[in-house]
């Protein structure tokens, strides 16, 4: 769907009013924020709800009998309740809150598959994944004799489903897969992966940290047993996440952390751990983060993640067009199905150089490994350029690059 | 560089000379007979470099190579680097691998070199330390440098 | 050292301004907020550091050619010196930014015990610990099948060096050790036993929870190998904290948690750490906190650290004067050494049921088990009530104490 | 409750009944030949309670004891509990289960409830509802009732 470029999506525009950080000059330019990927801007009803949180709400949360210590309770407990909302899942006891999409996928690694992987057993990622989801992966197998394998992918950036398939053997104890891939944009067909896991008896961890901002996200539909996503990459705070798993799983397995909070009683004879979502939930939480991701719920939500989604896959769209007309241009990534991520190089410019002279016209974009060097390995490239959406941004942002891109391709004539 | 570049911070750092180096490295490719070797990897943005040395008996850089992927500044910076140094003898050559990475995060001029050393050259780079996030590619030849000269296989700028 | 009540302690009061948390009304009374061992309130200087950092710098660091991402990541790594300096750490490589005391202490449990622990082995702690200075023992020593063994306190709710000594033996691999007693404000004499305890070859691991946010604190003049601390109770934002590690200790380790930043380089066959600190800060960090941290640190080195362990005692002191001047009142810890915690009981009220009558008066006390049920067990009660001050507190708000307990006395008379 | 105590609220809340239960417990100490039995723990406070029944043969509530520490909410709450649901039929006390704790939480009222149940003495709780953080100890009691009479032998109010 190519959308002519006289077209502007009129919704949208009075969104990017709500982000400060949007409005200043780089370099002299207006800035173009073209890297949500790696963190997005946030909101300010997100950015008011910590400062007000923080000014007028904040003490220790869960054990205190004073006001305050309730406030802040009700707050941080609130927020889980619009988490669950949100994803869909079946109970707040589900939804683990963390310090990200890392720390979510290693609870999972240490927690469910340290103490049940045996020598022989095997974990299945993909080559699309972010290093947060493989090094855990690489971490436990380590540590437990189990082997990491891993399923291909093609020219375009597309998991070769029929190879990952064959792998689904009796052996495979968990598949670690991505949402969407931050280095190249590629939405993994969830519904038919989970599936066929399922039918092999696999448990299933789907990395969501770059599916949650973009696209509504349904954790019962998608039938997996654990979901992992970062509060800073869909508006929220940094240092804030969540893992979604199975209550049935969660219960099945032993606290990742000790500490404050997950407990109801110590001795140094036993100590009896907390119920769900507590038992995972170690020490003072970060209860202003949590609170503005609360906010950063409400505000997608009030917008409707269809209507993102939408927003989103027309630009993403319009871009791939316009980056398409530049000379030189080798589009890296061209999946079927792709969102809110353009990875790119340009003639023989290194991906660096791009985004030093994009950054002298007040334009961000992210270069390198993006964190999924296999990703580069497969593809023979040391790095890319990456031009990546979020809700606000607009036509007149890839027009910008583009312009931005035609210089470039002038300093290296 | 193409005139129409109209930014001079920018046309400082992509100056003529680093698009030349750049381009047509100096000194690329693989010493077979290297007695120093080591291995750069910038983690920012995942570029690589290794430096080959054939060191004399009398402690002299007799020749000196690198390959390698990277961004203009580093292959640039790496290309110049073997320029420099090499016939240098070990110490002169560690001066200013100190020189040139301080010139570059300091912005202190070098103290005194030995005549030997040409380091006239290397100001071509002095429009890097205006770009704060690329001093480390400008540096990661030199910190190669300095661990192969001390017999540390792999190095990084992180 | 007793103050006359009425000698103001002034430099303080303008302090107090600082902090809007503090101004406001609960129930109908100001608040006099008595809970700061639990999470401190926080001042402007630091709300505002964060927001700014939210609307104006937010991007993600490290990884970064553009501007904004540059300029998160000075802003980053400039609370990272910050804090080196505050502690006295011999280099930046060894401050590990974490998202609390909790994580910390496991991540000492997790990466430097757990390879290392064999049956028979011990790690000794006490009883006046937290749970957070507990729990991580206790899981890995089920993991490796180590012990645990404790050391003992006396009735003032001290730990009995001698037998803490005669504990030191050559099984004992490591000692966790609080800095000062959150439930008790025991004040641990650090210095002696971190000497015997280096003696007897015991690597030592210091709970600064409570330690860092009331005292100067100097990680190479005591001696240790570990210290940890929260943010929120330094009156920085909550999610953000600190392992100190020694460089040499730290580069033994191998990392605790995998993911994007903590590598240099990933491949299928084998993948490369970072080096220190970023080894073991796996996936993006609370970067707004952390700043928010730096902020936090820069406000209490303005004010010294001296100058709020002097104004502290001098409260601790009137506290504690006027309290025993309640008819029924019974002092919980009553160390030698103390630091801004005062635990008691009034007659036989539940220390819930005070903290509600107190709550309706405005005043926030924290009542239970702090966290610390050994230390409740050992001296026999189900729980305290618990006053803990913060630089900002005054006479007044002692007074106000008094006042409320008078009260609950009345109500249950 | 000495009448000098001005504010109203905490004069719902500490009221003369729950005062009196609270210092002088009804049904307290162990039952030998308890047939149920379930402990409670509010992991917020630390107040741990244990609930002992004989239920004889008949699914009625023959006798009821209870004992542990906690606050002047949850021991009176406790102690109201013993004596309301004593001889009551194992139904009618889930019922009052139900009751007592929608009551609090949502602040419904009871629906029809057996004649044979006296609820009314439950509504010196009724000032709980005005403070949340204080609903879980009036509610621990009834817990370890719910868990004894579905034969969980541990429960807790988080
Ligand atoms: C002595 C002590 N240790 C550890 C902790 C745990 O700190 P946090 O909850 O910030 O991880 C606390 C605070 O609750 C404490 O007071
Ligand atoms: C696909 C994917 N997975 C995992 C992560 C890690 O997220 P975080 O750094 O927030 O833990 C990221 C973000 O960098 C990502 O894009």
């Amino acid at each position: 769907m190519n959308l002519p470029q006289s077209q502007p999506i009129r919704d949208f525009s009075d969104y990017r009013s709500d982000f400060p950080g949007l409005h200043q000059t780089v370099n002299g330019q207006p800035l173009v924020y073209l890297d949500s990927a790696a963190s997005a801007q946030q909101p300010t009803p997100v950015i008011e709800a910590v400062a007000r949180y923080q000014r007028e709400d904040h003490a220790n949360v869960h054990r205190g009998v004073h006001t305050l210590s309730h406030r802040a309770t009700e707050l941080y407990e609130g927020a889980r309740d619009k988490l669950c909302e949100f994803i869909n899942a079946n109970s707040r006891a589900e939804i683990i809150l963390t310090s990200g999409t890392t720390e979510s996928i290693n609870l999972v690694a240490q927690s469910y598959c340290r103490g049940m992987l045996k020598p022989g057993d095997q974990v299945l990622i993909t080559s699309l994944e972010h290093h947060s989801n493989i090094v855990p992966w690489q971490l436990v197998c380590e540590q437990t004799g189990a082997e990491l394998i891993v399923a291909p992918i093609n020219d375009r950036g597309e998991v070769e489903l029929d190879e990952l398939y064959e792998l689904m053997t009796g052996r495979v104890r968990l598949l670690g897969i991505g949402h969407v891939s931050n280095a190249l944009g590629s939405i993994n067909p969830l519904h038919d992966i989970i599936r066929r896991a399922k039918q092999a008896g696999i448990t299933v961890l789907v990395d969501g940290a770059q599916g949650v901002p973009h696209m509504p996200v349904d954790v019962q539909a998608l039938g997996c047993d654990f979901y992992a996503f970062s509060g800073h990459k869909m508006f929220g705070p940094t240092g804030t996440g969540v893992l979604w798993g199975r209550e049935s799983v969660l219960e099945s397995m032993p606290p990742y952390q000790g500490g404050g909070d997950m407990i109801l009683e110590v001795s140094f004879d036993k100590t009896v751990f907390n119920d769900l979502p507590y038992k995972f939930e170690a020490g003072t939480p970060n209860i202003s983060g949590v609170v503005g991701l609360g906010a950063a719920v409400d505000y997608l939500s009030a917008i409707g993640m269809e209507a993102i989604s939408h927003h989103e896959t027309s630009l993403h769209d319009y871009m791939v067009q316009q980056l398409s007309t530049i000379e030189g241009m080798r589009l890296v990534g061209t999946a079927r199905q792709q969102a809110s991520v353009q990875s790119f190089m340009l003639n023989e410019i290194h991906p660096h150089d791009l985004g030093t002279i994009l950054d002298h016209q007040g334009i961000a974009i992210r270069t390198g490994h993006h964190c999924a060097m296999p990703v580069m390995q497969r593809l023979g490239l040391p790095g890319t350029a990456r031009a990546s959406l979020g809700l606000y941004n607009n036509h007149d942002d890839i027009d910008r690059l583009i312009a931005g891109l035609e210089k470039a391709r002038q300093v290296f004539a | 560089m193409n005139a129409a570049v109209d930014n001079p911070q920018l046309q400082n750092l992509y100056r003529e000379l680093i698009l030349d180096h750049a381009t047509k490295p100096r000194n690329f490719g693989r010493l077979a007979a290297a007695t120093h070797n080591a291995e750069g990897i910038n983690p920012l943005c995942g570029d690589r470099l290794s430096l080959y040395l054939c060191i004399d008996a009398g402690s002299r850089i007799d020749s000196i190579s690198f390959e390698g992927s990277g961004c203009a500044i580093s292959l640039a910076s790496a290309s110049l680097l073997t320029e420099t140094v090499k016939q240098l003898c070990v110490a002169d050559a560690q001066a200013c691998f100190t020189a040139f990475t301080q010139r570059l995060t300091q912005g202190t001029n070098p103290e005194a070199l030995p005549a030997a050393v040409g380091f006239d050259k290397l100001h071509a780079l002095d429009g890097v330390r205006e770009h704060p996030s690329r001093i480390k590619c400008a540096t990661l030849a030199w910190h190669a440098l300095h661990a192969a000269l001390h017999q540390q296989p792999l190095t990084t700028t992180e």
